[in-house]
């Protein structure tokens, strides 16, 4: 049983994530209500910043804002210490990204609702075909 | 619909999980993705850019052209969500009730708004009648959020932060007003064409500061460029990266606000949560 | 050893999202979402990406349920599945 | 100046902010100021394309940085052709769609042109980076510009097509990232060019096969390419038709190229098509879209969604043409991009001109529109029969390279599909002409003093439209030193 844990340890991270992603992913085909369905995106993208930031991390170094010790001339920065700066730069985006979509996905479903007063897709499918 | 999502889900799934079989162990501190260019970074940045945050050097000076199109991705969410909801026309009609007498006033289609105060109440279904409490409690925390998004984009070099955060949160102090008060009071305080102008500069002083740098001899976001224009001495890279903070945290302020207005009042800028 | 609260806050995660899409009624789901969104920036920051948490938990958290409760303000509650 | 080929992206953008300042001090500065931008970003995308044929590629590092540290453009011929198409096209449409913006979106017009050169400024990007990530934020611009652009065109379907495209547009993006962050966590860096190094000696791990199939599902999905293709027709008829007449051409051709510079540039042409046994089944794949594309073009009452699926088709040829695996096919692949791309430009440049005059544009309504509308009219025969492969037009040239790639694979579906996909635009586009052209218009039903008079459209878009139309025959005549100059050294 011991040898196993480590085993878990090493790759949890990256099966949450992709159970992460499909729970979204199902949320986003199979549920009906439209709100639902963004509920689903945003879910789905999330996952994906999780897969990214678990990349970056190192055991046992530090956030990525260097020491005061370090800051003294002639003391080299260990790469090993910090963790990696460069996958949460990019995450800062992703999330910028999930949100401009969700804010304008909200803006559709109120102006779909003003529309149809419905957010089922089949009561929508209805009334697009009358 | 729900097995071919089952299918569609197992499938993408199933390809997932085959592509994490030969990754480096979680978190173990020689894997290529935490070797190669990361290291650059981990050793370089404070040298060059003085600024001890490394994401937010990483974010502004090494790869600052994605943040400069992030910026114009929520700059595009929220010209998004004006072109769609807002509707000029507004309700034509409002009612009021005369508070002494009780009588209410069923005013069609008027431009002029009645003073709601002593002498009338407004009357709307959306309209949500002041409650003491909340709004003295709101009255005196928004200015301390406020300073404190202040402090988030200033502090953007120096500790996790920067302009984007501070901008989302000075943009909710403004939310947090139009829901402790009513969207109305932050319509007229905040008018829209405000909130129009600040969202187009704050991306317009991002990509203004970057575009400097070409006439200054250097490629488009090379700060190091900028040396001539400002005091000698002073950390020049730092002092771009803070400038871009500024321009970031305007913009997304700008924009959370004109979203939540638009959502909420479906357009019409009248009432709302 | 403190890889233990990662996976404990990883598996609740997993439980909120899952609540979050399940749950009828709308408005729960904004609330389940906003947890959802506070857990996974609890998450990184034990990660240690302090920034990404911090943009998270301001907006994923913060706005994006407050433009989720408005748009509900605005279209209904109900929700049939 | 050195600095062109950064000018070609950040004019659009610059000047789509200046716009959106100034729709709130002075609204009627706004179009010029974007007319502006857009003629920046072309001259300076012409500069890039002659530097590039005298003295190579061009490599321009963002910030001073070196390329695994910073972002890099790396301008290339195929790069700088796509560039010279995007920006010219973009700029000729904002010239002819003036009068149809006012006409639609008439109380805000102003913030559309923003969001227009924004949705302008993406597409240049992505086709000029050469920075993984850097590509996945432009896509992602891109895409939330059209997401807005198509919802505010028809009241009624705008907003549901939008929020469609939405979900699959944001699952097209994502796979892409997650292909990113695969190739990441396995070479470390972000770059084209270095990430390709890295991989060209590394052994061919599962991690580099299921990077590749995730960028490359993404890819297909954001190009609507047949299985995932379902959002295209509602969004492209639903959304305004200055808008349609830009993302028609240009959106579905530039991913093409995004799927090309993966295959060839990122991933290295003997790792797709050696070590890799796909190449047949995504040929197989081209082939099904192209018949399913002509098929359900045949079956729609409306001018605008029966084009619609013709591009679904068009896309099937110039994925099937790539994935061929032969020089030729390639090289019909790269050629049809941009006689795909100034096909359909023109057509939609004639389907703008009639639904400016007549609203709607259903197969009935369009009864006897050679005599009411003859210029407008003949440039879209001439596009038209560009798109079903008339010697003189471009479109035969792109055809006949994919044909004789497919010939020269022994890949005969393909080939077989490419006839009768002809064969059935034919089909499609002598219907309408016979409705137009023969059918009496119908006398003072739909407008009372239609006695047959002739109602052109405005001028402007008149010059345009023909401009482009005769644009088709000069790139038949060209096509041969476009071959010679451009596809053949890049492909090298």
């Amino acid at each position: 049983m011991n040898d196993l844990l480590p085993l878990i340890v090493a790759k949890y991270n990256y099966w949450m994530y992709v159970i992460l992603m499909m729970i979204g992913l199902y949320a986003m085909i199979a549920k009906n209500n439209l709100v639902k369905k963004v509920v689903g995106m945003n879910i789905f993208q999330t996952a994906i910043i999780l897969f990214y930031v678990s990349i970056g991390y190192k055991t046992d170094a530090s956030i990525p804002i260097i020491k005061s010790s370090d800051t003294a001339h002639g003391m080299v920065v260990r790469a090993a210490d910090y963790i990696n700066p460069l996958t949460s730069c990019l995450m800062l985006t992703a999330i910028v990204v999930s949100v401009a979509t969700f804010g304008f996905a909200m803006a559709l479903i109120v102006r779909i609702y003003r529309r149809y007063q419905t957010l089922e897709e089949d009561e929508l499918r209805m009334r697009l075909s009358e | 619909m729900k097995f071919i999502a089952l299918i569609v889900v197992s499938l993408t799934g199933a390809l997932l999980l085959y592509g994490t079989a030969e990754f480096p162990d979680w978190g173990d501190p020689s894997s290529p993705a935490s070797l190669h260019v990361s290291n650059y970074y981990i050793e370089k940045t404070y040298e060059e850019t003085h600024a001890p945050n490394f994401v937010t050097a990483v974010v502004t000076d090494y790869r600052g052209f994605d943040t400069m199109f992030e910026t114009a991705v929520i700059f595009c969410a929220g010209l998004g969500c004006f072109l769609l909801l807002r509707d000029f026309t507004g309700k034509k009609e409002h009612f009021y009730r005369h508070i002494p007498t009780g009588v209410i006033l069923h005013v069609k289609n008027g431009k002029k708004k009645l003073t709601t105060g002593k002498e009338f109440e407004y009357m709307d279904k959306d309209w949500v009648p002041h409650d003491l409490i909340n709004k003295t409690v709101c009255r005196i925390l928004i200015p301390f959020i406020q300073i404190y998004a202040l402090y988030v984009v200033a502090h953007g070099d120096y500790s996790p932060g920067g302009g984007f955060q501070g901008g989302v949160i000075f943009g909710s102090s403004l939310i947090l007003f139009a829901i402790s008060y009513d969207l109305q009071t932050l319509v007229e305080r905040i008018k829209e064409k405000i909130l129009g102008i600040l969202a187009a500069t704050g991306v317009l002083i991002y990509a203004g500061i970057a575009a400097i740098c070409m006439p200054m001899g250097g490629n488009f976001i090379d700060y190091g460029k900028l040396a001539p224009l400002l005091p000698a001495g002073s950390h020049v890279r730092a002092l771009g990266m803070l400038g871009v903070e500024i321009g970031v945290g305007i913009a997304v302020m700008a924009i959370m606000a004109i979203i939540y207005i638009n959502i909420v009042s479906e357009g019409r800028h009248d009432e709302g949560l | 050893m403190h890889w233990p609260i990662d996976l404990i806050i990883l598996t609740f995660v997993i439980f909120c999202a899952i609540a979050a899409i399940t749950v009828r009624d709308l408005l729960a789901t904004a609330i389940l979402f906003g947890a959802y969104s506070f857990l996974m920036c609890l998450l990184w920051t034990v990660m240690g990406a302090v920034d990404v948490a911090f943009t998270e938990a301001s907006v994923g958290a913060g706005v994006s349920t407050v433009f989720f409760v408005a748009a509900i303000f605005r279209t209904s509650r109900r929700s049939r599945d | 100046m050195d600095n062109y080929p950064v000018l070609i992206v950040v004019a659009p953008l610059i000047t789509a902010l200046l716009a959106g300042l100034f729709v709130w001090i002075e609204e009627r500065l706004s179009y010029p100021i974007v007319l502006a931008g857009l003629a920046v970003s072309v001259f300076s995308a012409i500069n890039v394309l002659i530097q590039v044929l005298a003295s190579g590629s061009i490599q321009y590092k963002m910030g001073g940085w070196p390329p695994p540290i910073g972002i890099e453009y790396r301008i290339d011929l195929l790069n700088a052709m796509v560039l010279c198409l995007v920006s010219g096209v973009a700029f000729l449409n904002l010239i002819a769609s003036c009068r149809s913006v006012k006409q639609e979106i008439s109380d805000r017009a102003g913030s559309y042109y923003t969001i227009y050169n924004l949705f302008v400024t993406g597409l240049l990007g992505v086709t000029a980076t050469g920075d993984l990530f850097n590509l996945y934020v432009l896509i992602e611009i891109t895409s939330l510009t059209s997401y807005a652009q198509v919802a505010m065109g028809d009241r009624d379907r705008g907003p549901l097509a939008s929020l469609n495209y939405i979900f699959i547009g944001v699952i097209g993006a994502s796979f892409y990232l997650l292909g990113v962050g695969y190739l990441y966590i396995q070479t470390g860096s972000l770059n084209m060019a270095d990430v390709a190094a890295i991989i060209k000696d590394a052994p061919a791990s599962s991690t580099v096969l299921t990077a590749f199939i995730l960028c490359i599902l993404g890819i297909w999905i954001k190009m609507a390419l047949f299985p995932m293709h379902v959002w295209l027709p509602n969004a492209y008829s639903y959304s305004p038709v200055v808008f349609s007449r830009v993302v028609a051409p240009l959106m579905t051709k530039v991913m093409v190229y995004v799927m090309i510079r993966l295959m060839i540039t990122v991933f290295g042409y003997d790792y797709v098509f050696k070590t890799l046994h796909l190449a047949d089944a995504v040929v197989w794949l081209a082939t099904i879209a192209v018949l399913a594309g002509g098929i359900m073009a045949l079956a729609q009452k409306n001018l605008k969604k029966m084009l619609a699926y013709i591009i679904v088709c068009e896309i099937g040829y110039m994925v099937g043409g790539a994935w061929l695996g032969n020089r030729l096919g390639m090289t019909g692949a790269i050629l049809h991009i941009l006689n795909d791309a100034l096909m359909t430009f023109a057509l939609f440049l004639g389907v703008g001109n009639i639904i400016y005059k007549i609203r709607n544009v259903d197969l009935t309504d369009l009864k006897g529109l050679f005599g009411k509308m003859p210029w407008t009219m003949g440039g879209f025969v001439l596009a038209a029969l560009s798109i079903i492969g008339v010697p003189p037009t471009c479109g035969f040239f792109s055809k006949w390279y994919l044909l004789l790639g497919a010939l020269e694979k022994g890949a005969y579906h393909f080939a077989a599909a490419l006839i009768i996909s002809s064969l059935i635009c034919a089909v499609l586009f002598f219907k309408v002409f016979e409705i137009c052209f023969f059918e009496p218009a119908l006398h003072g039903l739909e407008n009372p003093h239609s006695h047959g008079a002739i109602e052109e459209a405005p001028v402007s878009m008149l010059i345009i439209s023909g401009l482009v139309s005769l644009s088709l025959i000069a790139a038949g005549f060209y096509s041969g030193t476009i071959v010679n100059r451009i596809i053949i050294p890049f492909l090298g």
